[in-house]
């Protein structure tokens, strides 16, 4: 067998090892994903406020 | 809107609480008119309004439209008018827009919540939750479902509690307007509401005697 | 009495200035963290390559005490010394010691599978571990549980303190009672009990995931901040939509 | 049709926004089954013996704890008096609220019950059974539950008198559950019991939505 054959293969316990960084993987990746569209979102969401502040209050002086 | 001109109510008896609450009530709204309904608080108004909307039946007599009883065909008579009652149901969680959009969906595919919010001066705060609105702006969501859905009939009671002037005055606009356009309304209220027009029934002359236990 | 770092806008500076650290950090940490673990260690004489697991499972389960005694920490401030950004830490800590703490117990469960023959068992480390992660899920469904932030802040913080006591059971619980999972191994009064070539993947990862931490910490604290500015938009949307239909009825003459 | 939708994206939208009540559902469910083990003890085959009892009876209870919510919060803020009022028919009312409970609390314990097996050591032989019973179960839980919510409505004490009303309700719904599981780790048939779960599911289908209905109007009457 290829080198990368049995460095898969993992001394037959890949069912164990190979799941176990891709849990790792997979949760990490999800969780920084999930935090930076928690930041992105709520900074869309502020953005969008700020200049309709302004305008009503820039059309609250007038008024 | 369908040409039915015509909602009455004759001989109506409401028994609860082991009290007549009013007996031998009658009365009829028509298209454009409107019904005020007046009398000390506990004579029945709220009760009359509810079964007007079909959620009380009466303990006798009937009501009905030009066609027929209410009670006969429920979810017809539930086309043709808006209740607004006491309390605002409007969701902490949901936006005012989202809000009034859902009940508006309810009745016509293409609701005109942009228009309904702006007659009520809320279109401001359209994404707004609801959590942080005052009991004034609650007030006036529940009253811009009313607009956004046209229906013939509003029974509306006391809608300009917690309401400012200028609430005020875009209830009595709205509807001047609903009975321009042919439509009726019923009303429990101690404001005039621009419904000088319509005729006044006071609870107080419909009082049933109390009902001797012993 | 106002801390040098309670106005967001000084911390914000700070975070933008640590962020990329961070980062950086955990990429470069974790790939070499990750390239000594699977292929430049050997494996073990008994355990054959299941060993590697050990390069993940005990960083995470360190890092979900770590975050915890974190967490517990920023809500201590927050309920003591009333620290505004104590409140935001906390809140951004718990998901991702909740996280932590998952990984800790599923990369177990494969660890234990060819190990001790099962996924599960009730062993005195494992369930203390599971106890931790639902002190996580009651302080982060608690913090949530209310319509006004201040009052969900104050009343999971009260929880996380209460839930405190565990980490000291999960810490010792292989000391107290015979229990399956092997014993601590790394920090020993005797000083490390592993051979130096699996001792640096599992460091580098260790430090990889504390960076990682870091860089999440400051994305997620900086989400809170916005959602607090948020809040207070939208209180003075709604204060200024009553206030200029007030000033109308008011300038109208109109008594209301 | 389309009344359902609006009926059911809303509350779906209302319990996303509030992501932590579907989640403290599932919670009850998997805390309610890890205190098994240290009341009866750790032993391995004990826990196998009793695994899809445990799990059973715990997805009855947690299914039962959401269901006081599904109405009170509308009668509470006067949604339901006004949704009464709408031109939509309340069986179609009750069946969007079904649904919408269902997705919330019934899915994600169905998705957590395998993990549970595995705590309680439950031969992996059982779980498509185990997944496949609650698919059926848990359907018929929310619909069943929900007449009881509906009369409970502006009763003092509401939700210790919803469990008392619909736990005994539940009972076939269990005992046909928990015997498909067995039957399967049995080695022996699973059909008869998932056929019987199904039957029990058509008819809650039939029946509930009408009853439920019903029972909503006679709330709205006082």
């Amino acid at each position: 067998m290829s080198g990368m054959e049995t460095f898969l293969e993992m001394g037959g316990h890949a069912g164990y090892i190979w799941p176990a960084y891709g849990i790792v993987a997979l949760v990490l990746a999800g969780l920084w994903l999930a935090s930076r569209r928690f930041v992105r979102a709520s900074n869309a969401e502020l953005e969008d406020l700020n200049p309709r502040a302004r305008r009503k209050r820039g059309s609250g002086d007038e008024a | 809107m369908d040409r039915m001109n015509r909602f009455f109510g004759d001989n109506l008896t409401c028994f609860r609480g082991g009290r007549f609450v009013f007996a031998g009530l009658s009365f009829a709204v028509e298209e454009g008119g409107a019904l005020v309904l007046r009398g000390p608080n506990g004579s029945g108004k709220s009760s009359l309004l509810r079964m007007m909307a079909g959620l009380l039946p009466p303990s006798a007599g009937a009501l009905a439209w030009d066609d027929g009883r209410i009670d006969e065909e429920p979810e017809a008579h539930h086309e043709r008018f808006h209740y607004v009652g006491h309390a605002d149901a409007v969701k902490p969680v949901l936006t005012v827009a989202e809000n009034v959009e859902f009940w508006a969906r309810l009745r016509t595919p293409e609701p005109d919540t942009r228009a309904a919010l702006e007659a009520f001066g809320i279109d401001r705060l359209a994404d707004v939750p609801g959590r942080f609105l005052s009991a004034g702006q609650k007030r006036r969501v529940n009253l811009a479902r009313v607009l956004a859905a046209p229906v013939r009939l509003w029974l509306l009671d006391e809608p300009a509690t917690a309401l400012d002037a200028d609430a005020v005055r875009a209830v009595e606009a709205a509807i001047a307007a609903h009975r321009a356009r042919g439509g009726m309304v019923v009303a429990s209220t101690h404001q005039a509401l621009g419904l000088d027009g319509g005729d006044v029934l006071d609870l107080a002359d419909f009082q049933g005697e109390d009902l001797d236990i012993d | 009495m106002i801390h040098r770092f309670a106005n967001p806008t000084r911390f914000l500076r700070l975070a933008d200035r640590i962020q990329p650290w961070a980062a950086g950090l955990t990429v470069v940490l974790g790939g070499a963290g990750l390239y000594f673990a699977l292929f430049s260690s050997p494996a073990d004489y008994q355990q054959g390559e299941t060993v590697r697991i050990m390069y993940i499972h005990v960083p995470s389960a360190w890092m979900a005490l770590f975050c915890y005694t974190a967490l517990a920490a920023a809500c201590a401030t927050a309920l003591i010394w009333k620290h505004p950004l104590a409140d935001l830490a906390a809140r951004a800590t718990a998901p991702i010691g909740a996280c932590f703490t998952l990984l800790a117990l599923a990369t177990g469960s494969l660890w234990g599978k060819p190990m001790w023959g099962t996924w599960w068992v009730w062993d005195a480390r494992l369930t203390s571990v599971l106890i931790l992660f639902f002190l996580y899920l009651g302080y982060m469904a608690l913090n949530g549980a209310f319509d006004d932030p201040e009052r969900g802040q104050k009343a999971s913080a009260i929880l996380a303190l209460v839930g405190f006591i565990n980490v000291p059971i999960i810490k010792f619980s292989v000391d107290w009672w015979n229990t399956l999972h092997q014993p601590a191994s790394v920090i020993k009064m005797g000083g490390p009990a592993i051979h130096p070539s699996m001792l640096t993947p599992l460091l580098l990862m260790a430090f990889a995931f504390k960076a990682y931490f870091v860089w999440v910490l400051l994305m997620r604290m900086r989400g809170e901040i916005n959602a607090m500015k948020i809040r207070a938009v939208r209180l003075r949307q709604v204060h200024a939509a009553e206030a200029t239909s007030a000033d109308a009825g008011a300038a109208t003459g109109e008594a209301r | 049709m389309t009344n359902f939708v609006t009926i059911l994206r809303r509350d779906l939208r209302l319990s996303f926004r509030q992501g932590m009540d579907s989640l403290m559902v599932v919670m009850f469910f998997v805390i309610a089954v890890v205190l098994f083990p240290f009341g009866v003890g750790p032993e391995p085959n004990i826990l196998a013996r009793i695994a899809a009892g445990v799990i059973w009876v715990a997805a009855l209870l947690a299914s039962m704890l959401s269901l006081e919510r599904l109405f009170q919060t509308d009668y509470e803020d006067g949604s339901l008096e006004i949704l009464v009022l709408q031109p939509v028919s309340l069986e179609v009312v009750v069946a969007a609220k079904v649904t919408a409970h269902w997705l919330t609390t019934g899915l994600p314990l169905i998705a957590a019950a395998p993990l549970l097996a595995v705590l309680l050591n439950m031969d992996a032989g059982g779980f498509a059974i185990l997944i496949l019973a609650l698919a059926l179960g848990t359907p018929s839980l929310s619909l069943i539950g929900a007449i009881g919510a509906a009369l409970i409505l502006g009763a003092r004490r509401g939700g210790v008198l919803l469990s008392l009303m619909v736990l005994p309700l539940y009972i076939p719904v269990l005992i046909f559950g928990v015997s498909a599981v067995d039957a399967a780790l049995g080695g022996f048939a699973a059909r008869p019991h998932l056929l019987i779960l199904s039957g029990l599911l058509l008819a809650t289908v039939a029946l509930c939505p009408w009853v439920g209905a019903a029972a909503l109007r006679q709330a709205m009457r006082s």
